[in-house]
This record gives C-alpha cells, structure tokens and sequence, in this order.
C-alpha cells in the first residue's frame, strides 16, 4: 500500500538522524513522534527539507502529575500526506522553549497563544509576551490544569438567580438546589478519571 | 490728494520716512504702511469712481497720467487688497530679518501699482513694471528661501523682455509710445508680434502655463502677507497686460467661423485651459495650505484668461468680474490662512487640524472665500462662472469647456481640502492650550472681505453696471443688466433672489431644526471607531494624502514641466557659474542690480 | 412675490412628497427583485418621522449648522424646479446652472458638519463623494453645453418647450449618445450603484453618514430626497421632453427613477479611482463626440 | 508622516464576525494592521476538558458557527480512532451527504457574502435563499437548523427521515444546478464586480507555503488538487468521483471561481451518495446505557477533515477517563486571520479590506475558541 | 370657551401625546445595529434574506450605533466583546433599546462555567426582550422583534431609562467584571 510506504520512509528518515525516545504509527496517515526538547529544531527543519513544509498544529498538554508541559508540532506534507506529531516535554515550574520561526514562520501566533494559555515562553519570538486573546488577564495561564474556571466564573460573573423552587416528587418535597449539588460533585468526580 | 503724482510722491516718501521709522521701531513703521495704503485707496477710490482724479504733472519728468476706467477698475482693485493685507503686516513684522526694508519695499510696490495701470505711455508703464518687480522681489526672500526669488527673478526678467521688445517693436513701427494709439496703430505681422510678446509678459505675471513654475514657489515661500499681496495683487498686473493685448489690441489671424473667433484666441483659450486643469491638478495633490491656494491662483489666471480671449461682452464682463471676485475671495482664504499660520507657524495641513474651535471667525471667513472660489451661489464667483460659462457655450468651445467645467468642479475639492484637514476634524492636543482667535485688527480686514464676497454674490449688478462704462471704453458691446437681474446670452440670473431664497431655506430648516428634541453634547472622540477604544486624536484626523485614489490617477504625469525647467535652470546655471565667477556674488539681489543696470544703459538711447 | 415664494417651497414639498413615496414603493419593486416581500410603501415615511423623533447627539455647533445650511441650500435649490410647463416658481430664472451651483451649497454644509464631526470614515466619504462629483460632472456638463447651444436657452422649462415645440422630439432621441452619457452621469448623480463608493457601508461604514443619528439624519434623508427630486426631475426636463400636465410628469419621472434602481441593483460598486477612469474614458469621449456631432456639424436627428 | 488609525470590526458592516482588524492607513493604503482576535473567546478548549465525551457533543459544533458539522465529523473521528470505532457503512454515507450539503451552504453563503462588500445586495439575497433551503433540509434530517448534534462518535445520530428527503434533496440540486449559470452572471462574471475582485488581493504561492495557508486559498496558488479528501480520505470520499478545481493565480476571483466549482462538484457527490447509500444500521452503540461513564483509552490522535476553509483539525489527548485530557482545535484560518492579515494585507487599500478578509476565508470563532 | 380644549392639556400631557406618536414612528421603523457578538447572528441573515423578509415590519440593518435604534445582543459575550458592546450602547442615540439573543445572555447557557464568558447580561447593560434558545430559531428571532413592537406600543420597553436611572449600580457591575470598561494599551492607544 503506497501511503504505508510513505510512512517507513518518515521512520527510517527520523531515525536515521535523531534518537527518538518514543514512536507510534497511528495509521497510515499520521505518526507520532517523542523527542527530546533539544532536538525538536532539527528535527523540524529535516522533515521540512523533506518535504513537510506546512505546520499544520502547535500546541501544548498540561501534565500536571508528570508536573511538565508536553509540546505538540504536527507538521504536514501533501505530497505524501503524512501528519506527523512531533512532541517533546519541558519543565512545568520554568516552561521555555526555543522558538520555531526561523523554520516555520507560521509558528508566530501559535507560540504567542501557547504562551497565554500555558506560560511557555519563546524566546526568539519577539511579539511572544504580548496578549493575544484574553484582555486584561489577571489570573494564571487558563489552560493549566490547575485553573478552574468555574471558580472564576463564579467569583466574577455572578448567576442569574432563579427562585428557590421545590419539585414534588413521589410525594415528598426535594430541593432542586440540593440535586444541583449532588450533580456537580459527581460531576467533579467524573473529571478526576471516573468510576472505571 | 485728486492729484495722481502727488498720491504717487507721497507714496514714495513714506516708504522712506516708514523704512526710517522702522530703522528705530519696526512695529510703527508697518502702522505706517497701514495708514498711507489706506489713504492710497481711499483717495483711489472716491476720486476714481467720481472721476475727479487730476492726471497734470508738474515735478516728474518723463510721465504723464491718464484716468481711464479700466485704469481706475485696476488701480482702486489692487489698492484695497494692498490696504487690507496692511492691517496683517504689524502682526507679522517680527518674523523678519530686515524689518524696515519690509515697509519701504511695500510702499514701493503700491507707487508701482499706481503708475503701471494709470500711465498712458509703455514705457513708464514699463519702469513701474520693473519697480514692482525689483520691490516683490526684494519681499519675497524675506520669508525662508531664497532659491524662489531666483526662479521669480528669472520668469520676471523673461516676462520684462517680452514687454520690452513688444514696446521697442511698436515703437519702431507706430513711432509712439502711446499705449492706445500705439496698440491700435500696429498692424500686419508686427501685430501678432507685439500680441503674442504682449501675452507673453501677462502670462509670465499671471503665472499661467507655460510660464507657471514660479508661481506656487512664490506664493510658498513668501511671508504669508506677501503671498496675499501677490494672489490679490501683484498677479493682476498680469491680467491688466492681458486685457491690453487681448482687448485692446486689434484681434489678427485666422478667423474660425464655427467658433466665432480668431484662432490666436482660440489657442489663448486653450492654453488658459490647460491652465486651468494644470493649477486644479496640482492643487490636489497639495499638502501645504498656502500651496493649495497658489496653485488654485494659478486655475483662476487661467480662468481669467479664457474669458478675456472669448471677446464677447459675457466672456470679457466676466473675466473683469472674475479678477474682482477672485482678488477678494483669495484674500481673504490666504489671510486666513496666515491668521492660523501666525498661531501656530505651520501650513502644512497634515500638522493641523480642529481650529475651528478656537478659530471660529477666521474659520467662517475661509469658508465664505471658499464658497465664492468654488463658484458657488450666494457669492462673488457664482456670477463670474456664470459669465464665463454663458461666453463659453455661446461660442461652443467643447474643450475649452470641458477645462472650465473641470476646474469649476475641481476647485471644489481643493478648497474642500482645508476647510476639512484644517479647521475640521479632531482637535490636536498640542493646539488645544495654546491656540487662540486671531487679534481684532487682524480680524477686520478678513471680516470686511468676507462681506464684500457676499455682497459681490447677492447685488453684484452695481460693479457689473461699472464693467459696462469699462465695455464702453474698450470698444465691447454692453452686457444686458437690469437693476436686480443679468441677462445672458442664454439665460437670465437674478442673484438676489437666489440669496433670498437660500436665506428662506436655511430658515426654514432652523425652524425644523430648533423645533425637534434637543440634540446631546457629546465630545469630538466620542466617535465611532467600530467599537474599538482609541486616545490618540492624531490618529483619528484623516488630513495626510487626502485625495490619494485621484492623485495617484495622474502622478506619474505631472512633473513633465518641473523637469523641462529644472533642465532649462541646470542650462542656465553651467552658463552663469562662468559669468558668476567674474563679476558676481552669491546674492541674487546683485545679480539683479547688474542686469537691471545693463538694461537700463540699453535703454538710454530709446528713452531721449 | 410672495406667491412665487410660496409655489417654490410648495414645490419643495411636493417633491419631498413624491420622491419619499416612490422610494418606498421602489424599495418594494427592488424586494420583489430580491426574491422578498419588500417594506410598506410608505416606510420611507416612518423612518424619517422616526429619526425626526429620536434624542441625537452633536458634536459641536457645526454639526448642527452644516446640516440646517445643507437642507436650507437644497430646499432653495428645489424652489427653483419646475414641474410642468405652468407650475414653475420663478419663470425665468430657473436657470441650468442655479441647480448644478446651488445644490453643491447643500453639498458643502453636509460635507462640512460630516467632516466636523471628527470622524476619519465620514472625512474619507467626503473625499469619496467629491471625487465621484468630479468624475460624472465633466461628461454630463458637455452634453448639457450642447442641448443649450441647441436650444439657446438654459432655462429649463425653455428647453423642456423647446423639445415639445419640435414635435416631442426629445433629446434623449436626438442626441442618443448624450442621453447615454448622462443617463450614467445620474446614476453617479443619486449615488446608485456601481457608483455608490461614498456610502460604501463595508468599507467606511456609510460615509458621510457615519456620525449622524436622529434628527440630523433625519434632515439630511429630507434633503437627500428632495436632491434625488431635483436631480431626476432635470433629467426628464433635459432629456425627456418635460412635461405638459402633472401626470406626465409623474409617469416620466418614475419610470426613469425605476429605470435607476433596477439597473444598479443587479451591480456591485466600483472603487473610487474606477469611478473616474470610467467617466473619463468612454462617457466624456462620447460626450465629446456628441458635441462635436451637435455642434459643429448640425447633425441632430 | 502622520498616520490614520481606522477600524474593520468588530462592529463594522464590512466585516464578518466579531474580530478588529486595525489599520494604519496613509491616504488609502493600509501600511500596517493586525487582527486583534478574542472576541468570541469563550475558552472552548478548557471547557472540553471539562465534559465527558459524549457530552461535548452538543458542545463542538459551536466552535465554528457558520460550518458546525466539521467540527462534528473531525471531533467523532478523532474519538472513533481512539476507541477504535468501527462506523456503519450507511452513516458514513450520511455523513458524506450532511458534509457536501454543509459545503454547499457555506460556499453559497460566502458566495452571497462577496455581495456585502461590493455592494451587491441582490446576489446576497439570492444566495441566502438557496442557503435557507439547506437549512431546512437540514432541520428536517436533524431536527436543527444550524446546531445539528447529528454526527456522533459511532455513526450519525439517526437515519434520514423516510419522507422523501433524497428526492427533495436531489431536485433543489437539480434547480441549483440550473441556476449555476445565473450565479455566474450576477457574481463574478458581472462587469462590476469584476473590476472589484480581478487582479487584486493576490496571494502567491510563497506565501502560502510561509503562513500555511490551505484549502482554497492553497489550491488556487500551486494549482495542485491538495484536498484532504482526496490525499487522506476519510467517509467514503474514496469511493466516489469528483474533481478538485484548481488554478495557478490566486486573487479574489479565483477564489470565489473555485468555491463555485466546488459547489458543482458538492452537488456530483451527494448525487453518488444518494445512489449508492446501502441499507442498515447507522450508529454502533457505546457503553449501552452508560454513556456517560465511557471512557476511551489513552492516546493522542490529530484529525482532519476538509472544510470550506482548508484543513481543519482537532488534536485529542485521552488519559483513559470519561473526559477528554485535552482538544486542541486547529482553526482552518488560522494562518491567513492572524499572521497572513499582520504581513500581507498591508499594502492593499482600505476599499479592498473587507474584500480581503471575505475572500481569504477568515472565520473568527474558529481563531479565538 | 375656544381655548379651554387646549388648557386643559399640561405641558407633560402634549409631551405625552408627542411620545405616543413618536412610538408610532419608532415600533414601525426599527433599525438594528449588526454586531454579531455571538453565534445567533447566524441566523439573522435568514431572518433578513427572503425567507422571512424582515424589511417587512420596518427593520433594517445599520451601519453605525448611532443610526440605530435596537442593539442586538446575538449570543454569549466575551468579555472582550462586553467592553466594546457597553461602548457600542453609549454611543446610541435614544430611546434604544436591546434584544437578548440565545440563552448565553440570559444566564449563560452552554458557557456558565466558562472563564471568559458573563452570564447574565442585564447585569451590565438593560435588555428588553429575551429571545431563549440555542440557538434560537428564525420564527422566534422574528417573534422576538414584533414582542419588541408590543411593548414599544405599550411604553414597557424603557430599559434605557433605567440604564439612566440607575447607572451607578450598572456602572458598579460592569467594574465588578470588567475592570474600567474603556481600556488603554499598545493595542489602543
């Protein structure tokens, strides 16, 4: 099958140049690779010379437990339309990663919104540090896992408030707002991993 | 004083008791210069208009005067704006280097006026030609640049030559000096001679294409009275040597039937058309006031043009009417202008904005003066424009009025240009503390120009009934006036009515206005920007490149003529740099001095 | 005199009348267009009443000033149309270049109290709506030299007379090209698409208009009815033979302000620079073309 | 030299969807601008994290608002690859349908939109009308109108209405086909318009490659058929015929030309998708009855659909609970919103600057999330 | 005997009288400002388009917020969007008044726990008319605007007065959320 093809290639490729700590074919049309947070740059400008000339996803994972940020590239070639997930772990508690523009000039606006929803800074992107989507943000970066926003909601924005109205059910009285709380705790529950 | 060489001595002698006066205190000398020009128009005037001046000579040799109406129409014209640019001229006094020559040299020039339009022979009309000359030119440099006073010089000198051979050529051929009878005895081939040398010195004068280039560097560069002086003024000199080799010469050449004129005429009226589309054009594209407004001087030489080469009575009564119109109107827009520019030392219209709201009566004043350059009904230049349409489409000249109809549209955009960048829009923060209304006298000429600007527009029949006595004189059929209307070839106008019925209108839209709800104050930054927040009111002024969609439509074709004499200066500077090493110095004050010296020794022989 | 006065401004408000009127019902011929239901006939009516109700803002004297000058310039203008033969104000007098002059005075105050306003769009409208008015004037004004050399009048009730004395012989059949020409230049006259760059709402957000809001916009849609009145109802004088009695008129008029909307509403607008390389080009050298033709040759159908 | 500060959006008729874009303009050429995106800001990608698989269903249609059901497909892809789902054969099919139908819709409204800044409204009109019968194509298979909730990890949520649908379907294709020619006449080949749209607003072909441009506005630049449904299918798209209209010069007319062939192109696909639709089920079921304590097993997956805009993707992290760990939505116009509007839209004028953002594709719910 | 008709009206009954007419004018002639705040706007253009015809009952898009009389709030609002929408609402010429789309502006909808999203609107700024639902449908959208009309024609729709009569506690919640609502830096200078 051709586009198999396509993917040995990119693993004999990567492999051949960079120690790679941990890969993983997804399926024919994407692979993912984890890398150490020193050779993302070379890798990057291999596989563009190769070809993947299009980032296509910049981003980063909160792992709060591992207490390290997982960045995630995924760059794109359309003639042979292979994704590949380039990802690499940075220290949580001083996030920095070199930026990426002088390969991928497109990456500018990714790093500037990765660094206002998780604190990564880029040096090397001057614009990096100014506010992109958020105005006027006073709390911490709001994709952290540690970052709740229901909280700050509350605490800002307050609810509408409904009268305290009662549901009869089988007879007895049953405070609505007594059911609300039940949900939300198994809902906050259900976040931390569920019942499995 | 009825007598014209005792107006012309007195001028004369309190240039000098001004520049003495200056030498000790500045400011008293130019009061001076405010007084005696006033006393210039005012003898002008009564005596003019009731024809009483006394034309006798007994101290000067070699003139003689003579009152004619075209004579008096010019001289009591130029007077008044030379009286009422005066009142600015102790403002401004301050800003010069040389602040008693300042006096002396306006003074100068006003006694040149007075002896160019009144003289009866060329060749003392040519001798205050050359006062006025040597005294603008003198006045200018005492701005900023002295690079204009060259060009000004050059187109002078070019200009006095032309006259100089058209009077030495009709002298050899008529065997007078005499103006009217020499111009009506000239005949033949010597006739378009002497006409085309004739208009050559008037388009020199009047800065009108080709012989354009100097003009807007002139009225830029000058101090911003001079620049009134010579838009109002100086320029009219022009127009009055037009009007000799237009009107009162014997028209010669080919004779177009279809357009029932001579074909000398016709090209005049071309190349005043190209005038006219040249100033308008440039005038767009303009980011300095003062520069719009030379550029719109030179559009309205070239109207002037067009109306006196048509012949008919609606062309030439129009033109006349027009260089009346046009001298107020323009007046007063550049006092305007320099009321703001003493205030704030700028002209630039990218660097201003929102005087209106400490300059609300020189604001008015400038738009009057533009509404009337514009053409517009209920002032001067509607009535103008109209003549000058009604001779044009009479004679069915489609080019020449396709140019009038584009500058009459096109003035309205550049005098729009201002008013908008200037005294509209967002009030700047560095303006906001400092700036205040012009002083009172300054206020007054303005004022009284503004209502001669209405008055021109709504009764302008009484001046017209004045042109017609000029008609009369000029050998040109009368125009058909009635007490309140004017009769064209095609057409009847009663302006009167037209202002009436525009003061009902704006009456009535008060009465709806005042009787709805009362409107809300709110701040000039309060404004809709899309929603978005913004503090800066630079970056809410829309002044920089205000035409740009149009502009960029013709640049790539304007500056043919800038480059033809840049070439032609370039010529003239590999020539003069050899004659320079020998006999001159850097000043072109000398330089002129020795031209003026060599034509004068020439001259010597023609004159005894 | 004074009946003269009053017949003007009579006529100032008839037109009002009229033109408010057609538009809503053009407003509705244009729905049906659309493939909608379309507004009340009446509810250009509303909207001006409706803005004439509303707590405006101002911003600063001039504001208020420009507006009162432009509805006063533009109502002086109207009370010098003529609407027939016999229903003129001032016979005479109602001469071509009063309505060409005396609308710009309404013009200026607009573009005045829009500029003073501060705002950038309404400043980059005007510079828009001035370049659009040097575009179309040029051709219009050489066709209309001709119909005046032809007819030795520019009175406007002379030439609408003229053509009914030459056996309804109207310049729109007469000078074909003419009336092409200026059939455009009204187009960009009223404002009518592709020549509708000053109002531009996706670009400057409505121009000139940006800053106004209850009773200055009120006034300003009045007299912009009242200048579509002057402009179409010369039109039909100029070119369509005027009128003998009011139903004539009528009928001429709004087919020829039909005629406008419908074709400018199956097109887009130009850019500004467009606009004046489109008059400059082909309509000012047929304007040309027919003077010469007119003019110089005499050929007139 | 001073400059003007002048305002597109977020409350601004020339623009569509609630973004800024500030201009620094000299005479009328912008010299500088950036978008300043974060007005529809809603913290998509947080709020994600906090519902459970299935109950971001009814969450990720709004992410983009013009074109939901991408958002659906490439959401319920994501999870199935996860989870290793197979989907039905008949709604992989379905799917195929909502899709060309939702790409016909959005062509056409952005088809119509072309009206709004050149001003014309009738083809706005036009456009739209033909739009709201999509719509209700789409109320009576969904029971909504925009928000359909209709393509659900495991399949669609259920069949097509047995109503007739297919031939109603068919016949409007049919009359839009009919009308193609119209379309044509009263948009880009009106004389009008195209003095607006030809020759301006060029995007060439470095430029796509430097921002990362994709989808029509890649497409018209290299003249290559780059479709992710034709060099990653997903659905069935592998299994009908149908072209990618392509073009070598990209300015605003080639852009909307190639949205109007798509369009034919849409039409040819649901007609081979109503011809060979199977029979049977069209939904496997997850977790019978617990669907809210499904949990998918851990993994990171990057899916993509193509949308009207280009390649749009959502990046998923599982950690094996019923939540998603993370979503990350990669906004087809992301590239050309923000970075292409701060480096090549200076330089145009401020009449092309609604045109710039209309024909480029920029969407701003999908920038700001 | 002839003026008593007159008389007995006070100056605040014509004012009165003036105000019924001039809600005559005004329900029959509402002009909206198009701010698509959130994604209900996406269902005005059929509302607009032929299939509904707004222009039927009188309404019409407008340029500008001074133009226009009805603010629609169409969806959620960020608060990036809130700052500029009490912006926008201030700079409207009155009586103006507000149309609530969506149930984000009711009490936040599908975005309750959202950190960058408020969830009750007239909070900040005064609504007249609630339309609910997510989103709301064409029918009710129109339905929305002719209940507008209603209370127009029944002088309830006053929210604008009370956004003047009670401005201090508007102004204290707009702070509470936003902070100061008009907003100076490097991107607003």
């Amino acid at each position: 099958m051709n586009s198999m093809n396509n993917v040995t290639t990119i693993k004999e490729l990567v492999t051949k140049k960079i120690t790679v700590l941990k890969e993983e074919v997804i399926d024919q049309y994407q692979v993912s690779f984890e890398v150490k947070k020193d050779d993302v740059h070379h890798l990057l400008s291999v596989l563009k010379q190769a070809g993947w000339r299009q980032l296509s996803y910049l981003s980063a994972v909160d792992w709060i437990e591992d207490n390290e940020f997982e960045l995630v590239y995924i760059v794109f070639n359309w003639e042979k339309p292979v994704h590949i997930q380039i990802r690499c772990r940075i220290d949580r508690n001083a996030p920095t990663m070199d930026t990426i523009l002088p390969i991928y000039p497109g990456a500018k606006y990714y790093e500037r919104e990765a660094h206002e929803f998780f604190g990564i800074a880029f040096p090397g992107n001057d614009s990096h540090e100014k506010q992109l989507i958020l105005e006027n943000w006073d709390d911490i970066p709001p994709l952290r896992k540690d970052f709740d926003p229901k909280a700050y909601s509350d605490a800002r924005f307050p609810k509408r408030e409904y009268s305290n109205d009662h549901v009869e059910m089988n007879g007895q009285k049953e405070s609505k707002q007594a059911k609300r709380e039940e949900r939300r705790t198994h809902i906050l529950d259900l976040i931390k991993g569920g019942k499995k | 004083m009825a007598s014209l060489e005792l107006l012309l001595i007195f001028t004369l002698i309190s240039g000098v008791i001004a520049y003495l006066v200056g030498k000790v205190h500045p400011k008293t000398g130019s009061i001076l210069t405010i007084i005696v020009s006033g006393i210039v128009f005012a003898s002008l005037a009564y005596f003019g208009l009731n024809e009483q001046l006394l034309t006798k000579v007994s101290y000067l040799p070699y003139i003689s005067f003579i009152q004619t109406p075209l004579a008096i129409f010019f001289g009591v014209l130029v007077s008044f704006v030379f009286f009422m640019v005066s009142f600015f001229n102790p403002y401004f006094i301050d800003k010069y280097t040389y602040k008693a020559v300042y006096s002396l040299l306006y003074l100068l020039s006003l006694a040149g006026i007075i002896g160019i339009f009144f003289t009866d022979n060329f060749m003392t009309l040519f001798f205050f030609f050359e006062l006025v000359v040597w005294s603008s030119l003198f006045l200018i440099p005492l701005g900023r640049d002295e690079e204009v006073s060259v060009w000004y010089f050059g187109f002078s000198v070019f200009g006095s030559f032309a006259l100089l051979s058209a009077i030495l050529l009709m002298q050899s051929v008529t065997g007078t000096f005499d103006i009217t009878t020499g111009l009506q005895a000239v005949s033949g081939f010597n006739r378009l001679s002497v006409f085309i040398l004739l208009l050559i010195a008037a388009f020199a004068k009047l800065g009108a294409f080709p012989l354009h280039y100097w003009l807007p560097k002139v009225l830029t560069d000058s101090p911003d009275p001079v620049t009134s002086i010579f838009s109002g003024g100086l320029e009219k000199l022009g127009a009055f040597i037009a009007v000799l080799g237009l009107v009162k010469l014997v028209p010669t050449g080919f004779f177009i039937d279809v357009m029932d004129m001579y074909l000398t005429h016709y090209i005049l009226a071309i190349l005043g058309s190209l005038t006219i589309i040249g100033g308008t054009v440039m005038a767009i594209r303009q980011d300095d006031a003062k520069k719009l407004l030379a550029y719109s001087s030179m559009s309205n030489g070239g109207y002037i043009i067009v109306a006196l080469s048509l012949g008919s009575s609606a062309g030439i009564s129009g033109g006349l009417y027009h260089i009346i119109a046009h001298a107020i109107a323009s007046t007063a827009a550049f006092l305007a202008i320099g009321a703001v520019a003493r205030q704030t030392n700028t002209t630039k219209m990218s660097e201003l904005g929102g005087m209106l709201h400490k300059m609300p009566i020189t604001y008015m004043v400038y738009l009057i003066a533009i509404i009337s350059m514009a053409g517009i009904p209920p002032m001067g230049g509607f009535i103008s424009k109209w003549l000058i349409f009604q001779g044009v489409i009479n004679k069915g000249l489609i080019l020449v009025a396709a140019a009038t109809f584009f500058g009459s549209i096109g003035s309205f955009l550049y005098v729009f240009r201002p008013l908008a960048a200037l005294f509209l829009g967002q009030e700047l923060p560095q303006f906001k503390e400092t700036i205040k209304e012009a002083p009172i006298v300054m206020l007054i000429p303005m004022v009284i120009l503004s209502l001669l600007n209405i008055v021109t527009g709504v009764y302008p029949t009484n001046i017209l009934a004045y042109i017609n006595t000029l008609l009369v004189d000029l050998n040109i059929v009368q125009l058909d006036i009635t007490r309140w209307t004017i009769v064209g070839t095609n057409g009847t106008l009663n302006p009167a009515l037209i202002a009436v019925m525009f003061a009902l209108g704006v009456f009535i839209a008060f009465i709806i206005f005042i009787s709805l709800k009362k409107s809300r104050k709110v701040e000039l930054m309060d404004t809709y920007t899309a929603a978005n927040f913004i503090y800066t009111e630079e970056l809410l002024h829309y002044s920089v490149d205000f035409y740009a969609p149009i502009e960029r439509l013709y640049e790539p074709y304007i500056h043919f003529m800038k480059k033809f004499y840049q070439a032609l200066a370039n010529k003239v500077r590999e020539v003069g740099a050899l004659v320079k090493y020998y006999i001159f110095t850097s000043k072109p004050e000398v330089a002129t001095f020795f031209i003026m010296l060599v034509i004068a020794i020439l001259l010597w022989g023609d004159l005894v | 005199m004074m009946i003269n006065i009053l017949i003007g401004f009579g006529v100032a408000l008839f037109g009002f009348v009229l033109q408010t009127s057609l538009g809503g019902i053009n407003r509705k011929i244009i729905g049906r267009l659309q493939k909608r239901y379309g507004p009340k006939w009446y509810q250009e009516f509303l909207d001006i009443f409706k803005l004439l109700s509303k707590r405006a803002i101002s911003h600063g004297w001039l504001f208020d000033f420009g507006v009162i000058m432009a509805l006063g310039g533009i109502i002086a203008t109207a009370t010098f149309m003529p609407v027939t033969n016999s229903i003129v104000a001032f016979p005479n007098y109602d001469n071509f270049f009063i309505f060409v002059y005396l609308i710009a005075v309404g013009m200026l105050g607009m573009a005045m109290s829009a500029s003073g306003s501060g705002n950038p769009y309404a400043s980059i409208g005007v510079m828009r709506a001035l370049t659009t008015m040097l575009a179309y004037e040029v051709p219009f004004m050489i066709v209309i030299l001709t119909i005046i050399k032809l007819t030795g009048t520019s009175s406007i009730t002379g030439i609408a007379e003229f053509q009914q004395l030459a056996g309804n012989n109207w310049f729109m059949i007469a000078l074909p090209l003419g009336f092409i020409v200026s059939f455009m230049a009204l187009m960009g006259m009223l404002g009518k698409k592709p020549f509708e760059t000053y109002i531009a709402p996706a670009e400057i957000a409505s121009g000139p208009m940006v800053e106004y809001g209850g009773k200055q916009l009120g006034m300003l849609f009045i007299m912009h009815e009242i200048t579509v009145f002057i402009e179409v109802s010369l039109f039909v004088h100029l070119f369509l033979g005027g009128a003998e009695n009011i139903l004539i008129f009528l009928l001429k008029y709004a087919a020829v302000y039909t005629l406008v909307n419908l074709i400018s509403n199956v097109y887009g607008r130009f850019k500004i620079d467009q606009v004046v390389k489109f008059f400059y080009k082909w309509p000012l050298l047929l304007a040309i073309v027919q003077a010469v033709i007119a003019v110089y040759l005499g050929w007139v159908i | 030299m001073r400059k003007l500060k002048l305002f597109l959006g977020p409350q601004h008729p020339g623009m569509h969807g609630n973004a800024a874009i500030h201009m620094y303009v000299e005479g009328d050429i912008i010299k500088k601008s950036y978008l300043l995106p974060g007005m529809l800001h809603r913290g998509f990608e947080k709020g994600m994290e906090r519902h459970s698989f299935v109950n971001n269903i009814s969450l990720i249609p709004r992410v983009c608002v013009v074109e939901p059901d991408i958002n659906e497909l490439a959401f319920a892809m994501a999870v199935e690859k996860l989870a290793d789902l197979k989907v039905p054969e008949r709604a992989e099919w379905i799917r195929m349908i909502i899709m060309e139908l939702a790409r016909i819709s959005i062509h056409l409204m952005a088809y119509g939109g072309l009206g709004g800044p050149t001003g014309n409204y009738t083809l706005m009109y036009h456009a739209h009308a033909d739009r709201n019968t999509i719509l209700g194509f789409f109320e009576r298979i969904t029971g909504h109108r925009v928000y359909h909730q209709y393509i659900v990890p495991g399949g669609v949520r259920k069949d097509l209405p047995n109503d007739g649908i297919e031939a109603d379907i068919l016949d409007f294709l049919t009359d839009l086909e009919n009308r193609y020619d119209e379309y044509r006449d009263l948009g880009i080949e009106n004389p009008t318009l195209l003095a607006r749209i030809k020759d301006t607003i060029l995007l060439p072909e470095e430029v796509v490659w430097e921002l990362g441009v994709t989808g029509i506005g890649m497409r018209s630049a290299v003249n290559k058929p780059y479709d992710i449904r034709k060099k990653m299918p997903y659905c069935k798209y592998d299994e009908v015929e149908f072209n990618v209209p392509v073009s070598n010069y990209s300015d605003a007319r080639s852009r909307v030309d190639l949205k109007l062939k798509e369009v034919v192109q849409s039409i040819r696909i649901i007609r081979q998708c109503i011809d060979k639709m199977p029979e049977g089920k069209v939904r496997v079921p997850i977790a019978q009855g617990q669907s809210m304590r499904w949990t998918v097993p851990k993994g990171h997956v990057y899916s993509v659909v193509e949308s009207s805009r280009g390649e749009f993707g959502y990046y998923m992290v599982s950690n094996g609970g019923t939540h998603p760990y993370r979503v990350g939505v990669r906004g087809a116009s992301y590239p050309q919103g923000l970075l292409g509007i701060e480096k090549y839209m200076p330089g145009t004028r401020i009449d092309d600057a609604a045109l710039w953002v209309d024909t480029m594709g920029v969407c701003s719910p999908e920038i700001d999330r | 005997m002839k003026s008593t008709k007159f008389s007995e009206l006070t100056q605040e009954q014509i004012d009165r009288k003036w105000w019924e007419i001039g809600d005559f004018f005004r329900r029959n002639s509402l002009w909206m400002l198009m701010y698509c705040t959130g994604c209900c706007a996406i269902e005005l253009p059929p509302a607009m388009t032929s299939a509904y015809d707004m222009e039927r009952l009188g309404m019409g898009p407008m340029a500008t917020p001074r133009q226009a009389d009805v603010l629609l709030v169409t969806g959620y609002l960020s608060l990036k969007t809130l700052r500029r929408l009490i912006y926008t609402y201030e700079q409207m010429s009155e009586p103006k008044y507000i149309v609530g789309f969506g149930s984000c502006t009711i009490n936040g909808g599908i975005y309750h726990d959202s950190h960058a999203v408020i969830n009750q609107l007239d909070r900040y700024i005064p609504v007249d008319v609630y339309v609910a639902g997510c989103m709301p449908n064409t029918e009710s959208v129109m339905n929305g605007f002719v209940d507008l009309m209603t209370l127009i024609k029944n002088k309830q729709a006053n929210g604008w007065i009370k956004y003047k009569e009670n401005n201090d506690w508007y102004k204290q919640n707009q702070k509470e959320a936003l902070g100061e609502v008009k907003i100076k830096d490097e991107f607003h200078e």
